[in-house]
């Protein structure tokens, strides 16, 4: 297992890389870093201004490689920046100049805060009502409920957001319709409507989804060998469909777990939330290379860790599949 | 798994009840539901109530750093708290006028022998810098004249990054080669005194212009000049910290200002507390307009500020602040498109819900013009000012102004905005919207019915600023505008940058959603914008434009002193740019806002970024009118448990039968 | 004339999508297992409804698909058949008479079933002419990442070692740059428009089917058909494309069924990120996104966001139960 | 004990319904051993599921006649009855042991369960557990029990699938084609170690098979089953010896010798068998 483990890490190595390789051209594609400072300093820049501060970021440096035969080889953007990061250094904001690992670290929390708990709530209730629907499948209630769930995925997040909104303040008045405050128990009263609308907006695409792994599930062989044993349907459902059905869903689930921390960009701006949401939507637009590329640097190693995490939690809950 | 055969119904429905109650007290019972934390304080050190104002922000500023800050985000924040040499006066805005605030009166001009122009201030005595642990005991210093020498300094730092350094350095003294020697050294000397700013006594300094440029005057009423202290950045941007978190210098500004920085959570507020040391200006005793006698004859003279905290909300996206505003948590707010409908009746008044409420409505017109560059170069409007002309009688700018901004602005007659000297109140553009003039001028232009000798249409390239839904819609209809008269166009899209660098490059042809607005209001800060020795890269002469007539106009104008002369010339200038059309002029930005009834608005000038010093509040009527507005209903609270526990019983209930 | 070859260009490339899509029903429905699946299908009326719907919105997009050049540029078949619509100064009610416009309510110069948006169009007729915009997203989108992933999938597991590794390497790579980066630089750089929204789309997307159908032809290898078919010396590529290949269709297929939907409501979400469909296509997505602010608006304007979120749930929701039925139909166990 | 009468079993409705079974009717005596055979598609295994209403109902659906067990309609039981029913008095073994046992559970928590629902009384869980695997044949049963499935062959999983059935001590066991998915050698033990289970616990049995190979020397009565109806039925020796029906002719003219030669089963000359049919 363990040996599995340090295999992995090692085939990530090259994979951090190119994602890094891959961002950098991506962005650098997009736009020059001359463009990039246009941006920032709006339209009524200077080129001197546009150039002293290139300059003053190494934003002046050839992109790949140095050829210019003054300088050795790597000193060049891209070889620079990725040296710092695979020192875990994520460098400074190109816009505000402040550390970004300051940055990233204070806006964790508040993500974590709003999307752990609309991450569980949406699952259980998810799980819950999928198996609901299996329950009662082909029935009446089974369809009206499929429509409902497709008409849940298409109703854009943003109608649901202003919705609530409007329902939280001007009718309701009980909490905040928008703000936050990292104050111990009553945070949560800042939560609680961003959490359900997140619960909400993602319910109809996952109810639909785990209804149909588990509905895979109901058709093994071994659902019939427990109905024979007469195990009731409802203990069907909770014990064997939901612990296999589990295993598929570790692999949908689990990769994402990491992500949590990123937080939601629609349901950040709205509710005023300072968590990670937006650091890199924000950052494509500003623009803001560092942020970018600090944020997919991140980003990376938490899809990795996803996967890491993913086969440990399958070996962990099938037991045909052990980690060599 | 071992599972209950009979699950006990009492037991769930307690805990249903319990959970019932939970949420009754929760929801309806003492649960505030405002977004704000408490007030810094309760009751300010004199022993009354604590006045705080609530404001909201669109995004952190960007830097507070006085040299540095160029955006209107970061300088709403930073007006409060770091002032300038000079201000605007906050009621005089036709023509804006300046006054002195940390200076004891306007610079003396000099005329130094063997060329070259100085400016002889004096700073007031007795002034203090914040209280702030980067002073010896924390206790902030007197402000001397070598703060202002650092903060000239640090323009010509290159590692500073001032914006307006390259434009300065045309007219102050030593400013350029400062900052050339620096960028190839690497360093910068601080301990060599700039030739452009000669400190003459503890309060007194010069500074020595290259040639004369009136404007200068405008750049003191601006934050590039304003003092700082070497201590702050020292302390702050300092190698070594101890170990110790500390914020940047630009972060953390440490002024002279009425209000100073209490608290900063990025990404949700900022809250600026009273400066309790302020005491460099007072309450205007004149200058207001008529009707507003009764509001502030009684404050006239007073000590400011007025309010003991302000605090920004940052909202990234504006609909809950139309929100928050009718639950009374914010104390006021610009009318956006969103909420337009909902406040405005149609004769552009306030609609009643909002009139009973004491709810007022103003409108603020910037000193800034929108429009659409024609590039002059280009090959088929460069040459026909017909067509030019043409195409700026097809725009219905009126009509777009109704679509997109409900219409609010002033649709732009001429270059200049209003309250800049050589404003023409009844000057019309001669080439304003009127389509059967367009057409005619289509046939004069060589183009009957858009198309030419040939037969072929006309095929015209118009470049946008691609993004937002609103940004699409604009494009369209300005399409459509131009389709009106045959011509046919093609809307590309662009990436910001991408504009920028065509509109450098001069590859476009019709180039929408260009504009200027005012750094300081007079007429040589627009019309510079077609000044021929202004061209791109280097200048913003985005259409190219190159008229020797213009050009000798401009340059006398532009260092005259403000006379009926100076009027006259400004006058010229804009015939001549009416009749030529190097732009297609759309408006002169102007906005709604709103205020609460306890916090009327004292200032309306748009120079000063709110003028937060000025605003007042009635913390009493506030508390009052939020109670009356934030009623809870019991019944949803009731309806909500109710679903709870018959859908809790009804899976029991299945769980049961199965 | 510039203006022409692009209305026949695409004119021609909708014939040809049509001519392939045929030509691929043709090919496969010969087989006997998509015979009985036929069979099936066809006792499943709600699948047989799905399906219906499916082919109006195909009949929809496709009239909005063809332009004929008229003098003031080109206009589609859909536009042409509701030219007769007049257009009004701003929003309007569904069936109201005068303008929404608070500023100077004008009459209506003719009714609207659904009302009008911002720039006075019909909201019905937007509504339909967006069918095709979706329709070529999530149809060209189809055409770019299926092939790409199943190829790819395929080839990863058949021959394991080197190219399996070298697969796998990219598709964690691209898996692991943000969608949103990737999405926004890729139509940066190729410009708005709905082929390069299709290309990005299908660069971002071939990894979920790469991965889908690689786990599921490691499967297949290891079944005794197709050691049975190595031992009678076929060859690799026969294998594949003989064997293999049709023994995943099925997968294939509810994958891009399902994906379909996920593409058109891909749109949405670009536009809502301002890279959107360009100006003058008229999209669900672009409408969607207007209604944010159309939503806060007071009396509200519900009209766009309903009608066209209407449309889209309705193409939504029979994608869903079509590939509800197409599993249904193909699942071996049954029957 | 059992009787089936006039059992009819349509699938689908409408158009599309397919009839399943057609009118059968069939009884089962205590202790006595009744073989269904017939080809797949044949009926004969809803016809074993139907016993306690194990079809999905839809699509299934139950068009006509009576299942009675002692006397009751299993037609008209509720619920909680046919939970009872099932696996407490008729238990089932199927055909494919490797995917009929549930791949997340150890062996011991799936006999288990079964325990858990029909015997609550017993006290000693695991060592009922180890005697139902001892019962099966099942070597050092208490180091298997902790096993998962996957870690044993294909004849101990069927053995496990056995002993499952057996822990609660049914009145009837289906065993729906339970040699057909191993291997030769295997399916002679698992034959041989049911005719033993057989004759120690005095149960019924219901042997559903396409196999009349297997037949010969555990059941008592062979009912032959074509298309949805029962077209011969009769004590084993007859019908093997003296078919009537075309069909059944058919069918054991598939398998030469095999009834004379059940004793060289375990040999290698009937490696061909499974092909043959």
């Amino acid at each position: 297992m363990v040996a599995y483990l340090i295999r992995r890490l090692f085939f990530f190595v090259p994979i951090v890389f190119g994602v890094m390789l891959l961002t950098f051209v991506l962005f650098f594609v997009v736009q020059s870093p001359d463009a990039m400072a246009r941006r920032v300093l709006g339209p009524k820049a200077t080129p001197k201004a546009v150039e002293n501060w290139l300059h003053n970021r190494g934003y002046d440096k050839p992109l790949l490689l140095n050829r210019t035969g003054q300088a050795p080889w790597h000193d060049s953007l891209f070889l620079n920046q990725m040296g710092r990061l695979a020192r875990f250094d994520l460098g400074k904001s190109d816009v505000t100049n402040r550390p970004l690992a300051e940055d990233f670290r204070e806006g964790a929390l508040p993500s974590l805060l709003l999307t752990v708990p609309a991450f569980f709530v949406g699952l259980a209730l998810s799980v819950v009502f999928a198996l609901y629907l299996v329950f009662i499948r082909n029935g009446v209630v089974d369809l009206a409920a499929s429509l409902a769930c497709v008409a849940l995925m298409s109703v854009p997040v943003m109608v649901y957001i202003i919705a609530g909104q409007f329902l939280v303040a001007q009718v309701l008045n009980y909490f905040p319709a928008f703000g936050f405050q990292l104050e111990g128990f009553s945070t949560a009263k800042f939560l609680l409507l961003p959490v359900a609308l997140m619960v909400v907006s993602g319910l109809g695409a996952d109810v639909r989804l785990f209804r149909a792994m588990f509905i895979e599930e109901m058709g093994q062989d071994y659902i019939r060998t427990a109905r024979a044993k007469g195990v009731s349907s409802a203990l069907v459902l909770l014990r064997h469909v939901f612990k296999n059905g589990l295993i598929n869903l570790i692999t949908l689930v689990v990769a994402s777990l990491p992500f949590l921390i990123m937080g939601s960009v629609v349901l950040e701006n709205f509710f005023g939330i300072p968590g990670l949401g937006n650091k890199l939507f924000s950052a494509i637009q500003a623009p803001d290379f560092a942020v970018v590329q600090a944020s997919v640097f991140l980003g990376s190693l938490l899809y990795l860790g996803g996967l890491l995490l993913t086969d440990i939690c399958y070996a962990w809950a099938d037991p045909r599949i052990r980690l060599q | 798994m071992p599972f209950r055969r009979h699950p006990r119904r009492p037991l769930f429905f307690a805990a249903a009840f319990r959970g019932l109650l939970l949420l009754s007290v929760l929801g309806v019972g003492g649960c505030s539901n405002s977004p704000h934390p408490e007030p810094l304080a309760e009751k300010s050190e004199n022993g009354a109530p604590w006045k705080a104002r609530y404001s909201a922000l669109p995004e952190d500023p960007r830097s507070l750093d006085p040299q540095v800050t160029y955006d209107n985000v970061s300088r709403r924040i930073m007006e409060p708290v770091q002032e300038c040499l000079l201000e605007y006066h906050p009621f005089k805005t036709d023509p804006y006028e300046l006054r002195p605030c940390l200076l004891t009166q306007l610079p003396v001009r000099t005329e130094r022998e063997g060329g070259g122009i100085s400016y002889q201030c004096e700073l007031k005595s007795g002034i203090l810098f914040h209280d702030d642990p980067c002073f010896p005991g924390g206790k902030g210093r007197e402000l001397e004249a070598k703060d202002v020498e650092f903060a000239f300094q640090r323009m010509a730092d290159p590692k500073v990054e001032c914006p307006v350094v390259s434009t300065l350095q045309d007219y102050i003294e030593g400013l350029g080669e400062t900052f050339e020697a620096a960028r190839k050294s690497g360093e910068f000397d601080y301990s060599k005194p700039l030739s452009g700013l000669k400190v003459t006594g503890r309060y007194t300094f010069e500074i020595r212009l290259k040639e004369a440029y009136p404007q200068l005057l405008y750049w003191l009423a601006m934050h590039f000049t304003s003092p700082v202290a070497r201590e702050a950045v020292e302390y702050y941007d300092g190698k070594t910290h101890e170990g110790v978190a500390r914020e940047l210098f630009r972060f953390h500004p440490v002024a002279t200002g009425p209000f100073r920085i209490a608290e900063w959570k990025r990404n949700t507020r900022i809250r600026l507390q009273r400066n309790p040391g302020y005491r460099t200006t007072a309450f205007p005793t004149e200058g207001w307009e008529a009707a507003q006698e009764g509001l502030l004859r009684p404050l006239a003279g007073r000590a400011l500020p007025l309010v003991d905290e302000v605090s920004f909300t940052i909202f990234r996206e504006s609909i809950p602040i139309f929100l928050l505003f009718r639950q009374g948590y914010l104390d006021g707010m610009g009318v956006g498109k969103d909420a337009f409908s909902s406040l405005i009746t149609p004769s552009k008044d306030l609609s009643a819900k909002y009139l009973e409420r004491g709810v007022t409505l103003h409108r603020d017109t910037e000193p800034s013009t929108y429009f659409m560059s024609i590039n002059m170069e280009d090959p088929v409007l460069g040459p026909n000012k017909k067509l030019r002309q043409a195409l700026s009688a097809a725009f219905n700018a009126q009509g777009y102004l109704d679509v997109f901004f409900n219409s609010v602005p002033i649709v732009a007659e001429q270059l200049l905005p209003p309250g800049i000297a050589g404003y023409q109140k009844d000057f019309r553009n001669p080439y304003a919207f009127n389509l059967e003039k367009a057409k005619a001028l289509m046939v004069e232009a060589g183009y009957p019915g858009g198309r030419d000798a040939s037969g072929k249409t006309l095929e015209l390239t118009l470049d946008t600023n691609g993004g937002s839904a609103d940004e699409r819609l604009m494009a369209e209809f300005e399409q459509r505008q131009f389709e009106a008269i045959g011509i046919k166009v093609k809307v590309i899209e662009n990436p910001f940058a991408r504009l920028m660098e065509k509109m450098d490059q001069g590859s476009f042809q019709i180039s929408a959603g260009s504009g200027w607005g005012a750094d300081y209001p007079d007429p040589e800060n627009f019309f510079f914008l077609y000044y021929s020795k202004n061209l791109p890269p280097t200048g913003k002469n985005h259409s190219r434009y190159k008229n020797p007539e213009f050009d000798r106009l401009f340059e006398t104008m532009a260092t005259m002193e403000n006379s009926p002369e100076r009027e006259q010339i400004a006058r010229k200038l804009n015939m001549i740019l009416s009749e030529d059309v190097p732009h297609l002029l759309t408006l002169h930005r102007s906005v709604f806002g709103l205020t609460q009834p306890w916090a009327p608005r004292v200032q309306s000038n748009p120079m000063l970024e709110g003028g937060l010093k000025y605003a007042v509040v009635d913390e009493a009527l506030r508390e009052k009118l939020r109670g009356d507005w934030n009623r809870k209903p019991l019944w949803p609270a009731l309806l909500l448990a109710a679903c709870v526990v018959s859908a809790g019983t009804f899976a029991l209930n299945v769980y049961r039968r199965s | 004339m510039a203006a022409f070859d692009l209305v026949w260009v695409q004119n021609l490339s909708v014939f040809t999508g049509y001519a392939l899509l045929g030509g691929a029903l043709w090919r496969v429905a010969g087989t006997e297992r998509w015979k009985a699946a036929w069979h099936r299908l066809r006792g499943d009326r709600t699948g047989m409804a799905a399906l219906a719907l499916i082919c109006v919105f195909l009949l929809v997009g496709t009239l909005e698909s063809f332009s004929v050049p008229q003098p003031t540029g080109s206009r589609t078949l859909l536009q042409l058949a509701t030219a007769g619509i007049p257009q009004e100064k701003g929003y309007s009610a569904p069936l109201a008479t005068t303008t929404l416009s608070v500023a100077n309510p004008t009459p209506l110069a003719g009714r609207h079933l659904l009302g009008t948006d911002a720039l006075g169009r019909d909201t019905l007729v937007q509504t339909l002419r967006a069918t095709r915009s979706a329709l070529w997203i999530g149809g060209l989108t189809s055409i770019i990442y299926i092939p790409l992933g199943v190829l790819l999938g395929i080839l990863a597991a058949f021959y394991r070692g080197w190219v399996d590794d070298v697969v796998q390497y990219f598709y964690s790579t691209v898996a692991a740059v943000p969608e949103i980066l990737m999405l926004v630089s890729i139509l940066m750089v190729l410009g708005k428009g709905l082929g390069t929204m299709a290309i990005a789309l299908g660069i971002t997307g071939w990894v979920g089917m790469a991965r889908l159908i690689r786990g599921e032809t490691l499967r297949q290898v290891e079944r005794p058909y197709v050691a049975a078919a190595r031992a009678m010396g076929q060859s690799d590529w026969k294998i594949l494309m003989r064997h293999l290949l049709p023994n995943v269709m099925h997968l294939v297929l509810i994958k891009a069924v399902l994906g379909f939907s996920g593409l058109v409501l891909a749109e949405a979400v670009l536009s809502y990120l301002g890279v959107g469909s360009p100006v003058g296509t008229a999209s669900w997505g672009a409408m969607i996104d207007a209604s944010r602010s159309e939503l806060s608006r007071e009396p509200f304007v519900w009209w766009n966001i309903s009608t066209s979120a209407g449309a889209l749930f309705l193409l939504v929701l029979a994608l869903n139960l079509f590939g509800d039925s197409l599993r249904r139909a193909f699942d071996p166990k049954h029957g | 004990m059992l009787e089936l009468r006039n059992l009819s079993i349509d699938f689908g409705k409408g158009a599309s319904r397919v009839q399943a079974v057609k009118g059968i009717s069939l009884s089962i005596a205590k202790g006595e051993t009744v073989a269904l055979v017939g080809e797949s598609g044949s009926g004969k295994s809803v016809t074993g599921m139907a016993l306690t209403r194990l079809l999905p109902e839809p699509p299934a659906f139950y068009a006509g006649g009576e299942i009675l067990f002692e006397g009751r309609n299993v037609l008209g039981m509720n619920a909680r009855e046919l939970r009872a029913l099932r696996g407490g008095k008729i238990a089932y073994v199927f055909q494919e042991p490797s995917t009929s046992l549930n791949p997340v559970f150890t062996v011991r928590s799936q006999i288990a369960e079964a325990l858990h629902l029909h015997r609550p009384e017993v006290a000693d869980v695991d060592a009922e557990v180890v005697h139902c695997l001892d019962m099966v044949g099942i070597v050092s049963p208490r180091q298997r029990m902790d096993d998962y499935p996957h870690q044993l062959s294909g004849g101990m999983q069927q053995r496990v699938m056995i002993a499952m059935a057996l822990a609660c001590r049914p009145q009837l066991l289906v065993a729906d084609e339970p040699t057909t998915a191993l291997d030769v050698t295997v399916q002679a033990q698992i034959l041989d170690q049911m005719r033993q289970i057989k004759q120690q616990t005095g149960m019924a049995m219901l042997l559903i098979t396409h196999n009349f190979g297997i037949i010969g020397g555990i059941a008592d009565r062979v009912a032959v089953m074509f298309r949805g109806k029962i077209v011969e039925e009769g004590a084993t020796a007859t019908v093997l010896g003296n078919p009537q029906h075309a069909y059944t002719k058919a069918l054991i003219g598939c398998i030469p010798q095999l009834g004379q030669h059940r004793r060289r089963l375990t040999t290698i000359d009937h490696d061909a068998l499974g092909a043959l049919c």
